[in-house]
C-alpha cells in the first residue's frame, strides 16, 4: 500500500513540509528554494526505488512500472522547473504557495495516470486544473496574468462540464464507470459514440488539439513563465499518458472509431499550430503553438494503437520536457533580465551570450527534430509508429508538417545567429541553478536519443 | 397527474444543459458566465440521478458522483472567484469583452 | 617486330617537354625552353625516320604486303566485356608516314621559333603548348582504339585552341581561338556519336577488330548495321557520316571551314604547324584509317565524302583569289586542298588500281605538308620583316628576303602543280583518280587546279614584286630594326622544306602506302597530265599580267564581276549565317527563355508555395479571438461536429 | 580497418576545434583533421583493394554491426564496397581543400570549422551506412550546418537562399522517410538492413509508391528537375568552402542515395520508372546547360553546370545499365572534384577582384598565372577534355546509356551529347571573358594565390588529372559494385 502509492504520498509529504515552513515563517527565499530543490531531487531519485505494481481501492488505484516511469518522468520535469525559473521563484514573495499549488496539481495528475475509474479520473483532473488557473495568476499586478487566469478557469470549467456530460452518457449506456469493467459493455452505439466524443473533447481541451486548443496561446502568454513551462510540458505529458491508457485499454472496443478521429484531429492540429505558429512574436505565444503543433505529432504516435505507440509517446515526453523547458529557460533567462520576450529582441545573441544561444538552438533542433537532437529519435519513433497502421497520407502530411515546423525554428536561429543588431541583449548573468538546469537539459537533449538503451528502459 | 420517467428528467436534464450553454456564451459578466456553468454540472448531476435511479438501481455510482461533482464544483467556483475578483482588481470591471488584451 | 618502347617515346618525349616547361618552365627555364623543346623533338623525330625506315624496309613487309602491327596496347578504361578504351599504338603505312611529316615539320616550326618567338613573354608557354601540340598530334595519328583517336583529337583541339589564344589579351585572338574550338567541338559530337554507333554495331573500339568486322558481310554485327536503317539509310552508313562530320570539322571542310581563317590570329608557325600541315589533315587521316569501312560496307558515305571534299576545294579556292590577308589566302589554299584529299577518297576504292584514289590522298597529304608549311613559314618571315598580313602594305620584297623569295616561289610552284615539283605528282595522281571515277568532280578539280595556280601566284608576285620595294607603310628604318630575314634559325627550316617541297614528288608513294598494304604502280600519262598543267601555267601568267607590275586591272576585273567579287570578299557570308544560328535562334529563342522559365516558373512556384503559406496564416488568425466565449463555442462546435460525422457519416 | 574511424576522426576534430583558443590554433586542427581524414580515406582504399586482391568477394568490406534501438529493429551497420570509397575518396579531398580555403575567414573562425567538420561528418557516416536510419541520420545531419554556414557567413541574399535550401532538403528527406517507412513495413521481417532488403522481396505495389518517395527525395539532393531551384541560390550565397561542399558533397548524398537506396532496393519499380527518370535528367542535362549560357555571375554560371553535370548523374542511374551506373559514379566523383576546384578558384577570385561578374573582369591571367592557369583546367575539365575527370565520367555514362538498344534511350542519350557543345560555350565564354582579354586597370594590382590556395587547388587537380589519365584504377573499383546492383536490376543485357 504504501510502496504502491509511494510517489503520491511522497508529494504530498513535500506539500506539508512546505505548508509548516511556511507557516514556521522567517525563511529567506534563497534558502526555501534550495530545500524545494533538493526536496524534488530526492523525490526523483526515489522514483527509481521500491516500485512495485498493484490495484486499490477496488480498482480505483493502479499502479504498473510504466505507470511509476511516467510518474517519475514528471518529477524530473517538474524538478527542472524549479532549477530553470530560479531567478523569477527569488523575486517572487509567494515562492511557497507556488510550489505547493504545483505540487498539488501534480499529486492530481498522478492520481489521473494511475486513475483505474472515471470518477477517480475526474477527481484528479480536476485536481490538476483548479491549481493552475491559480498559477496562472501569480503576477497578481499583471493584467494579462489575470486575463490568462480567467480565460482558464472559465474554458477548463466548460470542458469539464462537457466531460461530466459525456460521463454520465456513458453511466446511463453501460451503468458502470470503472476502467476494468468499461470495454465489456462498450459496442458503439450512437450514444456511447456520442459519450466518447464528449469524454474525447475533454481530453483535446487539456492537451490543446484543434479546435479545442484556443485557450492555450493566451494562457500560455498571459501567464509566468513557470507556469506556461508546466502546463506545456507537465500537464500535457500527464494527460497524454492517461489519453494513451484510456484509448488503448477502456475503449479498446470503440478503436476503428477514435483512430479516425485522432488521425483527423492530428492533421488539423499539425498544420493549424504550424500555421499560427509562423507569425508569432512573442515567444511565450510561439512555443505555445509550435507545442500544439506538437501535440499533433504526439496523436500520430497515439494513432497506432499497440505497444510501441505507448513507449514512442513516452520517449516523446521525456524528450519534449527537456527540449521545451530548455527552450522556456532560456527565454525566461532573457525576460528576467531584459523584460523583452519577442523574438526580435534575440537578435544577435549569440553575440553577447553563445552559452545561452546554444542550449537554445539545441533545444529548437530538438523540437523540430533534426539529428543529433533526441527530438529526431523522438519524432521519427512517433511517426514510425504511426506509419504501423499503414496509411500513409497520414505519414507524409505529418513529415510534410515537419517543413513548415523547420521554418519558424528556424527563424529564431536566424535572430540568434545570423541577424545583425547596432544594441544585441547585453550579457546576461546566469545564477547557478539555472545554469545546472539548462546545463541538464542541453545534456538530455543530446543523449536521450544517442543512448539507445533509455529507450528499451521505456518498453 | 402521471409519475415522472426517465425521459422527462433527461428532457429537463438536457435543457438545462442547453440553457447553460447558451448563457455561457451569451452573458458578459463572468459570475453570470460562472453560473451558468453551475447550471452545466446541474444537468449533469440530473442525470446522474436519474440514470442511477431508473436504470441502474442497485448500484450507488452516480449517487456518488453526484455528491463529488457538487463539491468539485464549489471548490472550482471558489478559485474562479478569487480570479474574477483579482482580474476586477485589475481591469476594474468583471466584464469578459475588457479582458481581451491577447489575441492572434 | 617493332620495339615499342622508342615508338611510344616518339610521342612521349614532347609530352615530358611539355609538362616540364607547363609547370617549371616560367620559373627555370625562361630562355632555355626553346632549346630544350626543340633538342627533344629531334629525339622524337630521329626515331620516328628509324621508326619508317625499319618498317618499310625491314619488318612492315610480309610476303608483299603491308601489315597493320600492334607493338603496344593496354587497356585504359574498360566499359563492359570486349568493349574497352585501350591506349596503343598501331604501325601502318599511313601511321608512320604521318609520324615522319608531324615529326619533321614540328622540329621545323619548333627551330624557326627560336628566331621568330625570340624575347616573346610567355616563351616557355610557348613551347609548352608547341609539344602538347605535337604529342596529341602523333598520338592521335598511331592510335590503335577509335575511343583513343577520339581523345587525342580533342586534345589537339585544345591545344589549337591555346595557340590561337596565344596572344590571350589580343580580343580578335580570344574571340578566334573560342570559334576555333567550339566549331569543332559541334563536329566532334557528330564523331562521338558515330563512334557510338560503330562501337554498338561492331562490339569493340579496336580499329583492327573494328574494320575486320564491319567489312565482313557475313558478320553479325554488319548485318545489323546494314538492316538498322532510319530515314532509309542505314545505321552502318550514318555512323560513317557522323564520324566523317568530326573529320570535316576538323579539316575545315564546307559548312565547317569558318573557324580556319579566324585561326589565323595565332602565332605564324602555329599556323604552319597546325593549321596547314598537321591537324587539319586530321580528318583526311580519319576517313583514311576508316577507310575499308567506308569503300566496302558503305559508299555512300564515301560518295557524301567525294562531293564535300570537291565542293570544298572550289569554294575556297575562289574565295581566296579575292583575300587580301596573306595568312587567310594560305588558309582558304589549305582548305581547298585538303578538298583534293577529301574527294581522292572518295572517289577511291578498296584494293588494287582502283584504289589509287587512296594512294594519291596520302601522297597529296605528305606533299601538301612539305609545300603548305613552307609557304606559312615564308609567310610568317615577310610578315616578321613588315609588320603586317595586309597584301597592300608589301611589294618589291624579293630584295630584302632572297632566301625567303626563293623558297616561297618554290612552293607556289609545288602547290600550283607545275612539274617537276612535289605538288605536280600528287595532284597529277588525284586527277587520274578523279578522271577514272567521277567525272563531275574531275571537272571541279580541274577548274580549281587552275584557280589555285592563280592565286597563289596573285599572292607571291603581289609581295614579291608588284611595287617597287620604297618607302613601305612602315616607314624608313625597319631593316635596321630586323637584320634582313631574321637569322639561321629561320631560314634553315625554310631551306630544308623547300628541299622537301622541290623533291617530295619522285618519292615512289605508291610502294608505300595503298589502300590494301600492297605495292601500286603509280605510272605516269603524258597525255594525261598536259591539260591540268596547261591550266596551271595559265593560272599563272593571268596572275603576273594582274600582279607583276602595279596596275588598276585586278580593281577593274572586280568591279566588272563585282557580285561574286563581294561575294567571294565577304566569304559567301557564311559567317554571317553561323553568327545569325547561334546569337539569334539559339541564344534569343533557346538559351533566354530556359533562364526566364528558372527564374520565373520554376523559382516561382518555390516562393509561391512559401508565400501562400503565410498568407494562409496571416488570413486564419481571425480564428483566435481572444474572446472566451468565442472559443467556448468553437470547443462546442467542434465536439457536435465530431459526434454527428462520427454517429451518422464515419460509423 | 574499422570503419568507425572514419566517424570519429570528424567528431573528435569537431571537439577539439570547440576547445581551441584561438582562430590559428582552430585552422591547424581543423587541418590535421582533415589530413589524418585522406589518410584514413587512402589506408581504406588500399586495404579494400587488397581485400578484393585476395579474393574477397563480399559485396560489403569491413562490416560492423552494433545494436541501436533493437526494438525498432534498427542497428548500427557500418561496411564499404566500391562506390562508397569512392565517395569517401572524393569527401575527403574536398573536406580538406574546403579547410585550406577558407584559412582566412576571420568571423566565428571557430564556429565555421565546427561545422565544415560536422558536415563531413554526416557525408562520411551517410557514405558507410549500411542501415537505412542511420543512413537517413547522416542525411540529415548534413542539412542544418549547411544552412548555418550560408546564413552566417554567406553573401548577397544568404538568408533566402539558407531557408530555401534548408527547407527543400527537408522536404526531400521527408520523402525520403516516408519512403524508408513503407519498405519497413512491408518487407517481409521488419528491418531497416540495407542487405537484407536489398534482397528481401517488396510487393510490387508498395515499390511503385516508395521508389518515387526515395528517388524525388534524394533527387532534390541531387538537383533533380525540378526540384533544383535550391542549386543556384544556395551556392551563389555560400561562402566558398560552403559552396565547395555543397557542390562536392552534399550533391553527391543524393545521387548516392537514388543509386545505394531507391534504384538498389526497390529495383522492380525502378525499371517501371526509369524512362520517367532519364527524361527528367535529359530535361536537367539540356535545360540547365542552357540556362547557364544566360548566366553573368560565375558562381551562377558554376551552379546551373553543376545542375547540368548532376543530369549525367541521374540518367548513369535512370539508364541502369553496369557501365552507365559506373559512369553515374565516376560523374559524381569528378564533378565533386571539379566543381569544388571551380568554386575555390571562383572564392580566390572574387577574394581579389571584388566582383564575380564575368563581364567586369578580364585579361586576370596576366596578374594572377596560378589561378587563371587552375581556371583554365577546370574549365577544360568541366566541359570534358580528355586527360581529365569530366571526359572520363561522361564517356563512361554515353557508353553505358548507348548498350540500351532501344531508340528511346537512344534519343535521349544523343540529346545528352549535344550538351557537350552548349558546355563547352559557356565554360569558354566564363574563361576567356575572365583570364583573357585585355587586362582591365583596376586589377592592375591584383596578386595570386597564397600558400593554402595553391595547396588545395593542387590537390584537386591532382585528384582530377589522376581519374584523367589513369580512370582504370576508379573503374576497376566500382564496377563490381554496380555489377551487383545490375544484377538486381536485370534488366535485358545488351545485345554484343
Amino acid at each position: 500500500m504504501l510502496t504502491i502509492m509511494k510517489s503520491e504520498l511522497l508529494v504530498t509529504a513535500i506539500i506539508f513540509l512546505l505548508l509548516f515552513v511556511k507557516l514556521g515563517k522567517g525563511m529567506k527565499n534563497e534558502s526555501m528554494l534550495l530545500l524545494i530543490q533538493v526536496l524534488l531531487l530526492l523525490n526523483f531519485i526515489a522514483g527509481f526505488f521500491f516500485n512495485t505494481e498493484g490495484i486499490l481501492f477496488d480498482g480505483m488505484y493502479q499502479s504498473t512500472s510504466m505507470i511509476v516511469l511516467q510518474k517519475n518522468i514528471l518529477n524530473l520535469g517538474v524538478y527542472l522547473i524549479s532549477l530553470l525559473f530560479s531567478s523569477w521563484f527569488k523575486r517572487s514573495e509567494h515562492m511557497p504557495e507556488f510550489f505547493m499549488l504545483m505540487l498539488s496539481a501534480l499529486l492530481g495528475m498522478f492520481f489521473l495516470i494511475s486513475s483505474g475509474n472515471l470518477l477517480m479520473f475526474f477527481l484528479a483532473l480536476e485536481l490538476s486544473t483548479i491549481p493552475v488557473a491559480a498559477m496562472a495568476n501569480f503576477d497578481l499586478d499583471k493584467k494579462r496574468s489575470s486575463e490568462a487566469a480567467m480565460k482558464m478557469i472559465l474554458t477548463s470549467a466548460f470542458s469539464s462540464g462537457i466531460l461530466l456530460f459525456g460521463i454520465s452518457l456513458i453511466y446511463g449506456a453501460t451503468g458502470t464507470i470503472s476502467f476494468s469493467e468499461l470495454p465489456q459493455h462498450l459496442d458503439g452505439t450512437p450514444l456511447q459514440v456520442l459519450a466518447f466524443v464528449f469524454l474525447f473533447a475533454a481530453f483535446a481541451f487539456k492537451l490543446s488539439i484543434v479546435p479545442f486548443h484556443l485557450w492555450t496561446a493566451d494562457v500560455y502568454e498571459g501567464a509566468p513563465m513557470a507556469t506556461t513551462s508546466f502546463l506545456s510540458v507537465i500537464s500535457k505529458g500527464a494527460v497524454a499518458f492517461i489519453f494513451i491508457s484510456t484509448l488503448y485499454k477502456v475503449f479498446q472496443p470503440m478503436q476503428g472509431t477514435w483512430y479516425n478521429m485522432v488521425m483527423i484531429l492530428s492533421i488539423a492540429t499539425m498544420i493549424i499550430g504550424n500555421l499560427f505558429a509562423l507569425r508569432q512574436q512573442n515567444i511565450k505565444r510561439f512555443l505555445a503553438f509550435s507545442s500544439i503543433a506538437q501535440v499533433g505529432f504526439i496523436l500520430v504516435g497515439i494513432s497506432s494503437g499497440a505497444k510501441e505507440g505507448l513507449s514512442s509517446v513516452v520517449y516523446f515526453i521525456l524528450i519534449y520536457i527537456f527540449s521545451n523547458l530548455a527552450a522556456f529557460g532560456v527565454a525566461t533567462a532573457i525576460e528576467s533580465q531584459t523584460g523583452k520576450e519577442n523574438i526580435d529582441d534575440c537578435k544577435g545573441l549569440y553575440q553577447t551570450n553563445p552559452f545561452l544561444s546554444w542550449v537554445l538552438a539545441l533545444a529548437l533542433f530538438s523540437l523540430a527534430g533534426i539529428p543529433p537532437t533526441a527530438g529526431f529519435f523522438g519524432k521519427l519513433f512517433l511517426l514510425t509508429a504511426g506509419a504501423s497502421t499503414g496509411s500513409y497520407f497520414f505519414i507524409t502530411i505529418a513529415a510534410l508538417n515537419m517543413i513548415i515546423s523547420l521554418y519558424y525554428y528556424l527563424r529564431v536561429i536566424r535572430a540568434v545567429f545570423m541577424d545583425k543588431n547596432e544594441q544585441p541583449v547585453e550579457k546576461i548573468k546566469i545564477d547557478l541553478s539555472a545554469k545546472l538546469g539548462l546545463t541538464i537539459c542541453a545534456a538530455g537533449i543530446v543523449l536521450v536519443g544517442l543512448l539507445s538503451w533509455i529507450y528499451d528502459y521505456i518498453q | 397527474m402521471i409519475e415522472p420517467g426517465l425521459y422527462h428528467l433527461l428532457f429537463i436534464s438536457a435543457a438545462l444543459f442547453f440553457i447553460g450553454v447558451y448563457g455561457f456564451f451569451t452573458r458578459r459578466n463572468l459570475v453570470t458566465m460562472l453560473m451558468s456553468v453551475e447550471l452545466i454540472l446541474n444537468s449533469v448531476n440530473l442525470n446522474f440521478i436519474a440514470f442511477n435511479k431508473y436504470l441502474w438501481p442497485n448500484k450507488l455510482d452516480g449517487v456518488f458522483f453526484t455528491i463529488f461533482i457538487i463539491a468539485i464544483a464549489a471548490a472550482e467556483a471558489a478559485v474562479a472567484i478569487a480570479i474574477i475578483i483579482n482580474l476586477y482588481r485589475s481591469h476594474h470591471s468583471i466584464d469578459v469583452e475588457n479582458a481581451e488584451e491577447m489575441k492572434f | 617486330m617493332p620495339n615499342a618502347t622508342y615508338i611510344a617515346l616518339i610521342p612521349l618525349l614532347p609530352l615530358a617537354g611539355f609538362i616540364m616547361l607547363g609547370i617549371f618552365g616560367r620559373k627555370y627555364f625562361k630562355n632555355t625552353s626553346g632549346i630544350i623543346g626543340t633538342t627533344l623533338l629531334l629525339v622524337s623525330t630521329g626515331l620516328a625516320l628509324y621508326t619508317a625506315y625499319g618498317y618499310f624496309f625491314e619488318y612492315g613487309k610480309v610476303d608483299g604486303v603491308y601489315q597493320k602491327l600492334v607493338p603496344l596496347k593496354y587497356t585504359w578504361l574498360e566499359f563492359s566485356q570486349g568493349v574497352s578504351i585501350d591506349m596503343g599504338i598501331i604501325i601502318d603505312p599511313i601511321s608512320v608516314m604521318m609520324l615522319v611529316v608531324v615529326t619533321f615539320v614540328s622540329l621545323m616550326v619548333h627551330i624557326y621559333s627560336l628566331g621568330y618567338m625570340k624575347g616573346e613573354e610567355r616563351f616557355p608557354t610557348y613551347y609548352a603548348f608547341l609539344g602538347l601540340f605535337t604529342f596529341s598530334m602523333l598520338g592521335l595519328v598511331v592510335s590503335s582504339n577509335i575511343f583513343q583517336i577520339y581523345i587525342f583529337w580533342e586534345l589537339v583541339g585544345v591545344s589549337s585552341f591555346l595557340l590561337i589564344g596565344y596572344y590571350y589579351d589580343k580580343p580578335s585572338a580570344v574571340a578566334a581561338c573560342k570559334k576555333a574550338f567550339i566549331v569543332t567541338r559541334f563536329a566532334d559530337v557528330g564523331f562521338l556519336i558515330g563512334i557510338l554507333m560503330l562501337s554498338f554495331y561492331s562490339g569493340t573500339l579496336d580499329f583492327n577488330t573494328l574494320i575486320a568486322t564491319l567489312t565482313s558481310p557475313e558478320s553479325n554485327g554488319y548485318k545489323t548495321a546494314a538492316a538498322a536503317s532510319f530515314m532509309g539509310v542505314s545505321a552502318l552508313t550514318w555512323g560513317l557520316v557522323l564520324v566523317f562530320i568530326g573529320g570535316a570539322g576538323k579539316s575545315a571542310m564546307f559548312p565547317l571551314h569558318i573557324w580556319l581563317p579566324d585561326a589565323m590570329e595565332g602565332p605564324t608557325p602555329v599556323s604552319a604547324l597546325i593549321h596547314a600541315a598537321t591537324m587539319v589533315v586530321a580528318g583526311v587521316f580519319l576517313v583514311a584509317r576508316l577507310f575499308p569501312v567506308f569503300a566496302i560496307s558503305s559508299p555512300g558515305a564515301l560518295s557524301i565524302v567525294g562531293y564535300v571534299g570537291a565542293v570544298s576545294a572550289m569554294i575556297a579556292a575562289v574565295i581566296a583569289c579575292t583575300q587580301t590577308d596573306i595568312k587567310r589566302v594560305l588558309a582558304y589554299s589549305t582548305m581547298s586542298q585538303i578538298g583534293y584529299m577529301m574527294f581522292a577518297l572518295g572517289v577511291s576504292k578498296y584494293g588494287g588500281e582502283e584504289g589509287l584514289g587512296y594512294t594519291a590522298s596520302m601522297f597529296h597529304l605528305f606533299t601538301h605538308a612539305m609545300f603548305k608549311a613552307l609557304l606559312f613559314l615564308g609567310a610568317g618571315a615577310v610578315i616578321h620583316f613588315i609588320h603586317s598580313n595586309e597584301m597592300k602594305d608589301m611589294g618589291g620584297l624579293r630584295k630584302y628576303l632572297p632566301i625567303t623569295h626563293i623558297t616561297f616561289l618554290i612552293a607556289c610552284l609545288a602547290i600550283a602543280g607545275v612539274p617537276p615539283f612535289a605538288g605536280f605528282f600528287s595532284k597529277e595522281e588525284i586527277l587520274l583518280a578523279a578522271y577514272q571515277h567521277n567525272p563531275t568532280i574531275y571537272w571541279i578539280a580541274l577548274i580549281t587546279s587552275g584557280l589555285t595556280a592563280f592565286y597563289m601566284f596573285r599572292l607571291y608576285f603581289s609581295i614579291f614584286w608588284n611595287k617597287d620595294a620604297s618607302p613601305s607603310p612602315q616607314g624608313e628604318g625597319r631593316g635596321e630594326v630586323h637584320h634582313g630575314e631574321g637569322g639561321f634559325a629561320m631560314m634553315m627550316p625554310l631551306v630544308l622544306l623547300a628541299l622537301g617541297a622541290a623533291a617530295a614528288g619522285f618519292i615512289p608513294f605508291g610502294h608505300f602506302v595503298s589502300s590494301d598494304g600492297k605495292a601500286l604502280e603509280s605510272e605516269f600519262h603524258l597525255q594525261f597530265s598536259i591539260l591540268p598543267v596547261a591550266l596551271g601555267l595559265a593560272g599563272i601568267f593571268t596572275a603576273m599580267l594582274l600582279y607583276k607590275k602595279q596596275n588598276d586591272k585586278p580593281d577593274k576585273i572586280a568591279a566588272s564581276l563585282s557580285g561574286l567579287y563581294k561575294a567571294a570578299y565577304h566569304k559567301f557570308y557564311i559567317d554571317e549565317v553561323y553568327l545569325f544560328i547561334t546569337q539569334k535562334i539559339i541564344f534569343n529563342l533557346i538559351g533566354r527563355p530556359a533562364a526566364w522559365f528558372d527564374k520565373n516558373v520554376v523559382d516561382g512556384l518555390v516562393n509561391l508555395t512559401g508565400n501562400t503559406t503565410l498568407k494562409i496564416s496571416e488570413g486564419i488568425k481571425r480564428i483566435q479571438s481572444g474572446k472566451v466565449q468565442q472559443y467556448a463555442i468553437y470547443f462546442l462546435a467542434g465536439v457536435i461536429g465530431l459526434a454527428l460525422l462520427f454517429i451518422y457519416v464515419w460509423k | 580497418m574499422n570503419l568507425l574511424l572514419l566517424i570519429l576522426t570528424p567528431l573528435l576534430t569537431a571537439v577539439a576545434v570547440l576547445l581551441m583558443r584561438n582562430a590559428t590554433q582552430v585552422r591547424w586542427v581543423s587541418f590535421i583533421g582533415a589530413a589524418v581524414q585522406l589518410v584514413l580515406a587512402f589506408a581504406l582504399f588500399f586495404a579494400f583493394r587488397n581485400e578484393r586482391m585476395a579474393g574477397n568477394t563480399a559485396e560489403m568490406l569491413f562490416q560492423i554491426q552494433y545494436n541501436w534501438f533493437p526494438a525498432w529493429h534498427i542497428s548500427f551497420h557500418l561496411g564499404v564496397d566500391g562506390i562508397s570509397i569512392a565517395m569517401i575518396l572524393l569527401t575527403a579531398f574536398v573536406v580538406i581543400a574546403g579547410v585550406l580555403v577558407s584559412w582566412n575567414v576571420e568571423k566565428m573562425t571557430k564556429e565555421f570549422y565546427f561545422l565544415l567538420i560536422l558536415l563531413s561528418l554526416g557525408a562520411y557516416g551517410f557514405f558507410i551506412s549500411l542501415d537505412l536510419f542511420i543512413l537517413f541520420f547522416f542525411l540529415e545531419i548534413a542539412v542544418i550546418p549547411k544552412y548555418l554556414l550560408i546564413g552566417i557567413w554567406g553573401s548577397g541574399k544568404k538568408e533566402y537562399s539558407a531557408n530555401k535550401l534548408a527547407l527543400m532538403l527537408m522536404g526531400g528527406s521527408a520523402l525520403v522517410l516516408v519512403g524508408l517507412l513503407g519498405i519497413y513495413f512491408n518487407a517481409p521481417e521488419k528491418t531497416f538492413d540495407l542487405l537484407t532488403l536489398s534482397k528481401s522481396y517488396i510487393p510490387a505495389e508498395v515499390q511503385q509508391i516508395c521508389f518515387p518517395l526515395l528517388f524525388v527525395g534524394f533527387g532534390v539532393f541531387t538537383a533533380l528537375f525540378p526540384f533544383h531551384t535550391w542549386v543556384p541560390d544556395g551556392h551563389s550565397s555560400a561562402p566558398t568552402a560552403g559552396s565547395m561542399f555543397l557542390a562536392g558533397i552534399s550533391m553527391k548524398l543524393g545521387g548516392y542515395g537514388c543509386l545505394r537506396v531507391a534504384t538498389y532496393i526497390l529495383h522492380d519499380a525502378a525499371k517501371d520508372y526509369s524512362t520517367i527518370i532519364i527524361v527528367l535528367s535529359v530535361i536537367a542535362i539540356l535545360y540547365g546547360a542552357f540556362a547557364t549560357m544566360m548566366q553573368k555571375d560565375l558562381k551562377y554560371i558554376n551552379a546551373y553546370s553543376s545542375v547540368s553535370h548532376c543530369g549525367f548523374v541521374l540518367l548513369g542511374i535512370g539508364m541502369m545499365t553496369k557501365t552507365s551506373m559506373t559512369g553515374a559514379v565516376m560523374q559524381m566523383v569528378s564533378h565533386g572534384l571539379m566543381t569544388a576546384l571551380f568554386f575555390a578558384v571562383i572564392g580566390m577570385i572574387y577574394e581579389r577582384t571584388h566582383t564575380r561578374q564575368v563581364n567586369e573582369m578580364g585579361g586576370l591571367l596576366k596578374r594572377m598565372p596560378f589561378i587563371g592557369t587552375v581556371l583554365f583546367i577546370v574549365g577544360l575539365c568541366s566541359l570534358g577534355l580528355p586527360g581529365l575527370s569530366g571526359f572520363v565520367a561522361e564517356m563512361t555514362v554515353f557508353m553505358g546509356s548507348w548498350e540500351r538498344p532501344d531508340t528511346f534511350s537512344r534519343v535521349a542519350t544523343i540529346l545528352s551529347c549535344l550538351s557537350l557543345v552548349v558546355t563547352a560555350v559557356y565554360i569558354l565564354r566564363a574563361i576567356t571573358k575572365t583570364a583573357m582579354g585585355p587586362l582591365k586597370e583596376q586589377f592592375a594590382t591584383l596578386t595570386d594565390a597564397r600558400w593554402n590556395e595553391k595547396l588545395a587547388a593542387i590537390i584537386l587537380v591532382v585528384g582530377i588529372i589522376a581519374i584523367g589519365t589513369a580512370p582504370f584504377w576508379l573503374n576497376d573499383l566500382i564496377n563490381p559494385a554496380t555489377e551487383i546492383i545490375k544484377q538486381h536490376l536485370m534488366i535485358p543485357t545488351p545485345i554484343d
